[in-house]
């Protein structure tokens, strides 16, 4: 890997040198009632928009790689014969500014699933290809995880990222496209100075987390409590209301609707992201549902994420960002779920 | 001269809600000439008894489906009247926006679908979708225009859900402002088209004297608060409306009837204009003069006119309201509510007159009391006097049977009527 | 000068060959046509159905047991098992029930008309492992259907089973499918044994479970050879199959000789959309063939 | 306009279709003359034989009656039996005829004969409690709404030329309100039913920061007790609740037990 240094003003330039681009980046939406800000990844056009300290979003950047509804293919009809067309709905490439390490995780993780597998999805991976990532250290908030997820830290899936040392950036070059685009600003070889405060930096990050999830065993601890009664407890709380797979950077189920046109020319068939705890996600024709019960759902959710995914790409579909258990209104998180069904108190 | 007739319409269509017209004439004299309305009382002064502050306007906008937005407007300002809010500018500016998108979007709907059908002696606007394709179009794009500028101000064409008491939850985006103002720049052409085509159709001739009821403008032509003023020589302050109401029940109405001065009295675009004819902005003026639309006048199928003239006037108006708005940053969408015990009036034009709400609330902002009174319900009784007077007219001069019975319900349709918001 | 970044267009590194990692193959659908229909029963319509291509229909092979998934566009996309035989290719035969939109509206369309099919998809029954042993196909209801590609490949290569038993059960005589083929099947030297739960005036065979007349060609074959030398393939609802395959765990059939077939709900067929997961596994790609021994150890699978 | 009209080779009879209003605002018929940009396409999928609101001709011979308003005089009822005699496919066309809508929150008062007194003073007039038609005919199809979304009702009534089974969503409004990647109204301090409400109004009201007041009735599996744990922790009334439950009529049942409880 290459490392370099830059200086706070340079990024400035590097925004402006990019922004040909359309360039994706968090920004303050509102504040809440407590007059806390909100962020939000949005299309930015100007640098000072962008709010790179920001704490978490609360939505992840879903999107602009899995959209909530996307057509999948479009219909023409002529006296019994049809056409199929099919757009894969990307133009462009996108410039993402100020990922944080679970949300780059995030993508690494979809891309197992709907790249590296049979039957490749090309709605996702024309998006995800067509990405230029920077990423951005964080602080960790009082609901992230991801360090007990192994997702505080990020590997690869990304084209550069800035660790701010107070009066310039400490950037990892990952691609050539980043390095290239480097050159385009004033730069500095990283000097073992940066190294250091580059350290301290993680270690002070390290010492924040205060919310930990214990992740020993945990597939066969879940297999085993199948039938544990703490499930019917967070089930009587679930509002089966699909928000926490809505909030989730990597819940990417989703639902086929086929409609008609109103003049019969033509039809589409769209996907919508979809929720597995959403009551008819598993109801088949003539109406037999799978899972009826609300605790069922949510059961089935974290043994898709902590137990059937590990057992396919040997780690979890969770990056501990703690969205689903903040935007839940019924206070269902996952460091609390999974300590129920470890008994844990 | 015309011996006999028996003419009964069971539900009038092309109006909103349930109204029968009867007239019988027997050897020349004139039996019975009557509006009867038959529409079912939904009781929405007294569902709202006990109800906090905050139910008023969203509730009371179900009064009616057409002018939604009035209602909830004036909702909103009986309110605030109560609690002693002074909306800020931003807030009445977007206000009147938003019931000037609604007077169009209902004005076009009356004139285009409901009225127009009779003067080309069709039974709907259908066969003009084939025949007469370019008018229709016509039609949609201005009440597109108007529903689609109502979604972008009050959130949604019906039932509005960004307007609350203290202002709005949500602005309209400064892009969106823009491109409403272009379309309503267009749509001038569309209306003066739609003023030619209007100058095709014969008014029918009649005349009765009556007395109109508006608001009364001071500088710009009324919408939102301010006077009351009659024809016959009353201003009244806002509050003071039963004056200009005094609703009394009649056997043939589930809706009440009114009187000011006179047996009846009739409120709406032409009384607008009879009251306020020298606040029309230019164009709309000329649209009038175009008509011969002048004060004081007593032909209530020229309610038509006045609507038309009302189209013109909204969209000149609201062109200058845009402006307003895209020159100035765009501020809070909202004020606090503080709670305060009292009665509020709000009277609001809405398309087919003047609305009145009236609230009185408890200390902790329940409603104790709920009174609202309706355009339409103004106007029954003037409506009905009206057929009286039709009818001897047809009579004398020996009318057929089918020329009476499209001539009575073309006076009732030219008042627009919203019969289930007049019984709300 | 500043170059904007690069656009990859993904569909050029697709993989030569590689329909399974190809990224356009996602939502191609081959253009077949409905070359025939015939009425099977009161709700179950037999489709032949013809992929139009006649390259895309000689390179359409598939492995009994798989499923396609059909489109009507407009209407659905749903998955349905092949019911032919793997020797014809892309001309294929689906027998469906009309049980809601897709299903119903197919029931209404003619000779000729136009369907999308892709796939195939999923997992299949093993039959070439299966070969030198004996087989025994059970079925109940609408399971017969997932279950006649591999009799149709069994007859075809007949020489290279053992002793072959079909144990079908249906409701009641009117309900079963393919009525026609029964003679033929006999011909080829197999033991067809049908059950109904309940008899109409026509019918002579037996009354009852479909578990009674396993029990009988059980002790037909007897404990050694079912242990040693034989396989199963079981289709049917979950009721049944968890019965028909306990009565075969306890008469020393192997679990891993055991196939069932499982249906689930499914929007995309390609391992993406989630709804067929059982626990976390893909029915429709790691099924819906499965030994019952995986099944077994899927949690809420039955 | 053609008689017949044909989908993927497949004759479709072009529904004759009514629409008749009770105790209303007429406010979900109006939706349909608002489909502006559509309208033209709407009137070519079916035949409109009866429609007082825009037309005068009227006919009495039509497969689907769209009927709105809730029932709240005996002459309705009378009216409802005749129209179910004649349509095949009865739709109760928006909260009102699905759930009596606003009109039935003069229901809660228990003294009817005050109602009455309180519009009308000692005036007669003749009414019942406010119900939805349901409880007077069968009725084949639901469309909630407070107003009906009309590309709701455009998707539907393609739906049932095409022979099509109507689902509505079985998920509440979050579901929809997260799509939108909107602020959750509980977090900018406003009440809100989305958690409990049948989605398909695309979080229409959420969407514009005002929050949900269940105009289409409970979601399959509204979690009602969770929905009122959720208002209180944000310091909402149990008369909040219960003033957007009882809106429109179709959380009922709901109310009553919430009621009972005290
Ligand atoms: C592997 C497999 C093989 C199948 N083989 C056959 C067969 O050979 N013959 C046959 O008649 N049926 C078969 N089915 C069932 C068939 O897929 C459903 O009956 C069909 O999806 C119903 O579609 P519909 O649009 O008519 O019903 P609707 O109820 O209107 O279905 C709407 C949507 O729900 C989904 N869905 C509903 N039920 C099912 C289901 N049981 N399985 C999968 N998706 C469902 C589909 O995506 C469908 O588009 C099979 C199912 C699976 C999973
Ligand atoms: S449901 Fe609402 S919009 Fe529809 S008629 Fe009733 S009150 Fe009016
Ligand atoms: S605003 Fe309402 S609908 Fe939206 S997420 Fe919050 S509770 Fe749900
Ligand atoms: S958000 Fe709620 S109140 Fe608004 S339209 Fe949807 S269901 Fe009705």
């Amino acid at each position: 890997m290459i490392f370099k240094v830059f200086a706070k003003d340079e990024l400035t330039r590097l925004f402006e040198v990019l922004s040909v681009n359309r360039v994706v980046g968090p920004v303050q939406k509102g504040l809440d009632r407590k007059n806390r800000p909100i962020y939000s990844f949005e299309v930015v056009d100007n640098f000072d928009d962008l709010r790179l300290d920001y704490p978490s979003t609360l939505y992840p950047a879903k999107r602009y790689f899995l959209p909530f509804e996307e057509t999948l293919s479009s219909f023409t009809l002529e006296s019994g014969s049809w056409e199929k067309h099919v757009d894969y709905n990307v133009y462009q490439p996108q410039v993402m500014f100020g990922m944080h390490a679970c949300d780059i995780n995030a993508l690494n993780k979809l891309d197992k699933v709907l790249i590296n597998s049979v039957h490749p999805t090309p709605y996702y991976a024309s998006k995800r290809r067509n990405m230029f990532i920077i990423g951005i250290e964080c602080m960790p908030q009082p609901h992230c995880f991801c360090r007990s997820m192994g997702a505080d830290t990020v590997q690869h899936g990304f084209d550069m990222f800035l660790t701010d040392l107070g009066d310039r950036y400490f950037a990892e070059i990952l691609s050539s496209t980043a390095y290239n685009y480097l050159l385009k600003i004033k730069t500095m070889e990283a000097s073992e100075t940066d190294h250091q405060e580059y350290r301290q930096v993680v270690r002070e990050k390290s010492s924040k987390f205060t919310t930990h999830v214990d992740t020993t065993d945990l597939t066969k601890i879940l297999d085993m409590e199948f039938q544990a009664d703490v499930w019917k407890q967070w089930g009587d709380k679930c509002l089966s209301c699909g928000t926490c797979a809505n909030v989730c950077p990597t819940c990417y189920c989703y639902g086929v609707q086929e409609t008609v046109d109103m003049n019969l020319q033509a039809a589409t068939k769209t996907k919508q992201l979809y929720s597995c705890n959403l009551i008819d996600f598993a109801e088949v024709a003539g109406g037999h549902n799978f899972r009826p019960e609300a605790h069922i759902r949510l059961k089935y959710r974290y043994y898709h994420k902590h137990r059937g995914f590990v057992e396919a790409f040997e780690e979890s579909l969770c990056v501990g960002c703690g969205r689903c258990g903040e935007s839940c209104l019924a206070n269902i998180n996952v460091p609390e779920v999974i300590a129920s069904v470890r008994y844990e108190e | 001269m015309k011996l006999s007739c028996n003419i009964s319409v069971k539900h009038l269509t092309r109006v909103e809600g349930h109204g029968n017209i009867n007239i019988r004439i027997k050897d020349g004299k004139l039996e019975e000439a009557s509006w009867e309305v038959v529409e079912t009382p939904r009781f929405f002064e007294a569902m709202l008894v006990g109800k906090k502050w905050d139910n008023a306007p969203y509730i009371s906008g179900r009064i009616c489906g057409i002018c939604s937005i009035g209602h909830t407007l004036a909702s909103i300002r009986a309110v605030e009247n109560v609690f002693g809010m002074v909306p800020t500018r931003q807030t009445n500016t977007l206000r009147l926006l938003l019931k000037h998108m609604e007077t169009l979007q209902s004005h076009v709907l009356h004139l285009y679908f409901l009225a127009a059908p009779d003067f080309v002696s069709l039974g709907s606007v259908l066969p003009l979708i084939t025949s007469h394709p370019e008018v229709v179009q016509r039609a949609v794009r201005l009440k597109l225009l108007a529903n689609d500028a109502c979604d972008i101000i009050g959130g949604r064409r019906l039932h509005p859900t960004r307007t609350v008491v203290g202002g709005f939850t949500m602005l309209p985006e400064k892009e969106q402002l823009e491109k409403l103002k272009q379309r309503l720049l267009a749509s001038v052409e569309d209306l003066k088209q739609t003023a030619a085509l209007f100058t095709t159709f014969a008014i029918p001739d009649f005349v009765r004297e009556t007395e109109f009821v508006s608001l009364k403008g001071t500088d710009s032509y009324p919408f939102i608060g301010g006077n009351l003023l009659s024809t016959d020589g009353l201003d009244l302050p806002e509050h003071e409306y039963k004056k200009m109401t005094n609703e009394y029940c009649v056997e043939i109405s589930t809706s009440k009837w009114c009187r000011v001065s006179r047996q009846s009295m009739a409120v709406g675009a032409l009384a607008r204009i009879n009251n306020n004819h020298h606040l029309l902005a230019p164009l709309a003026r000329q649209v009038a003069d175009q008509f011969g639309l002048k004060p004081v006048c007593h032909n209530p199928y020229m309610n038509n006119i006045a609507q038309l003239v009302e189209c013109v006037q909204v969209v000149e108006d609201s062109l200058a309201l845009i402006d307003e708005l895209l020159g100035a940053a765009m501020l809070e969408p909202r004020q606090p509510v503080a709670v305060k015990a009292g009665i509020g009036v709000a009277a609001v034009e809405v398309p087919r007159g003047i609305l009145y709400h009236c609230y009185d609330f408890d200390e902790e902002g329940r409603i104790r009391k709920a009174d609202c009174v309706i355009p339409t319900t103004q106007n029954n009784a003037n409506i009905h006097y009206d057929l009286n007077a039709l009818a001897r007219q047809c009579a004398g001069e020996g009318k057929t049977d089918r020329e009476i019975e499209l001539l009575a319900s073309m006076l009732v349709r030219a008042y627009d009527p919203c019969i289930s918001c007049s019984v709300h | 000068m500043v170059e904007k970044i690069a656009f990859v267009d993904v569909l050029k590194d697709k993989a030569v060959d590689d329909l399974l990692h190809d990224l356009s193959r996602f939502e191609y659908t081959y253009k077949a046509e409905i070359t025939n229909v015939y009425p099977l029963t009161q709700t179950e319509r037999l489709y032949q159905i013809q992929i139009k291509d006649p390259d895309e229909r000689n390179r359409f092979i598939f492995r009994p047991g798989q499923f396609v998934m059909l489109e009507l566009p407009g209407i659905g996309e749903s998955p349905f098992s092949i019911s032919s035989s793997p020797l014809r290719r892309g001309d294929i035969e689906l027998c469906i029930r009309g049980v809601g939109n897709l299903t119903n509206f197919l029931a209404r369309l003619e000779r000729g008309a136009e369907v999308g099919i892709s796939g195939p998809f999923g997992t299949s029954f093993p039959v070439e492992t299966m070969q030198g042993q004996n087989i025994m196909l059970i079925a109940g209801g609408l399971g017969l259907v997932p279950l006649r590609a591999p009799i149709l490949h069994v007859l075809e290569h007949r020489s290279r089973y053992g002793e072959v038993d079909i144990i079908y059960g249906a409701k009641q005589p009117s309900e079963l499918l393919f009525t026609y083929q029964y003679e033929m099947w006999r011909k080829f030297d197999i033991s067809l044994n049908i059950i109904v739960d309940k008899a109409d005036e026509s019918w002579q065979g037996p009354v009852g479970l479909i578990t009674e007349t396993l029990k009988e060609r059980i002790v037909v074959r007897n404990a050694e050879t079912l242990a040693s030398n034989t396989f199963a393939i079981v289709c049917g609802p979950p009721v049944m199959f968890k019965y028909v395959c306990k009565m075969l765990t306890e008469a020393g059939l192997p679990m891993q000789k055991m196939f069932v077939s499982l249906e689930r709900r499914m929007h995309c067929g390609r391992g993406k959309c989630c709804r067929c997961n059982i626990g976390s596994t893909y029915t429709c790609l790691e099924g819906p063939v499965f030994d019952y021994w995986t099944v077994m150890n899927l949690k809420e699978a039955i | 306009m053609p008689a017949n009209l044909t989908y993927l080779g497949v004759e479709l009879a072009r529904p004759r279709v009514a629409f008749f209003e009770l105790s209303s605002c007429e406010g979900c018929q109006l939706q349909l003359l608002n489909n502006e940009a559509t309208l033209l396409d709407f009137l070519s999928l079916v035949e409109v034989v009866r429609f007082r609101e825009g037309m005068t001709e009227a006919g009495d011979d039509y497969a689907v009656a769209f009927v709105e308003g809730s029932v709240t005089r005996a002459d309705q009822e009378l009216q409802l039996a005749e129209i179910r005699k004649k349509a095949k496919v009865m739709v109760a066309f928006g909260s009102c005829a699905c759930f009596g809508g606003v009109n039935q929150l003069k229901n809660r008062f228990s003294d009817q004969e005050w109602v009455k007194r309180e519009v009308y003073g000692d005036f007669h007039v003749d009414t019942q409690l406010a119900r939805p038609i349901s409880d007077v005919v069968k009725v084949d199809l639901m469309i909630y709404g407070c107003p009906v979304k009309k590309e709701e009702v455009e998707r539907i009534v393609t739906d049932l030329l095409l022979g099509k089974a109507i689902n509505h969503p079985k998920y509440p409004v979050c579901m929809e309100c997260k799509a939108n990647e909107n602020i959750c109204l509980f977090d900018l301090g406003e009440p809100c039913l989305g958690p409990v409400t049948r989605a398909g109004c695309d979080a229409w009201c959420p969407s514009n920061r005002m929050g949900c007041w269940g105009c289409r009735g409970p979601a399959d599996a509204a979690n009602i007790p969770q929905m009122a744990r959720i208002m209180a922790e944000h310091g909402f009334s149990t008369e909040t609740l219960l003033d957007r439950l009882e809106c429109f009529g179709g959380f009922a049942a709901h109310v009553e037990e919430i009621r009972k409880k005290g």
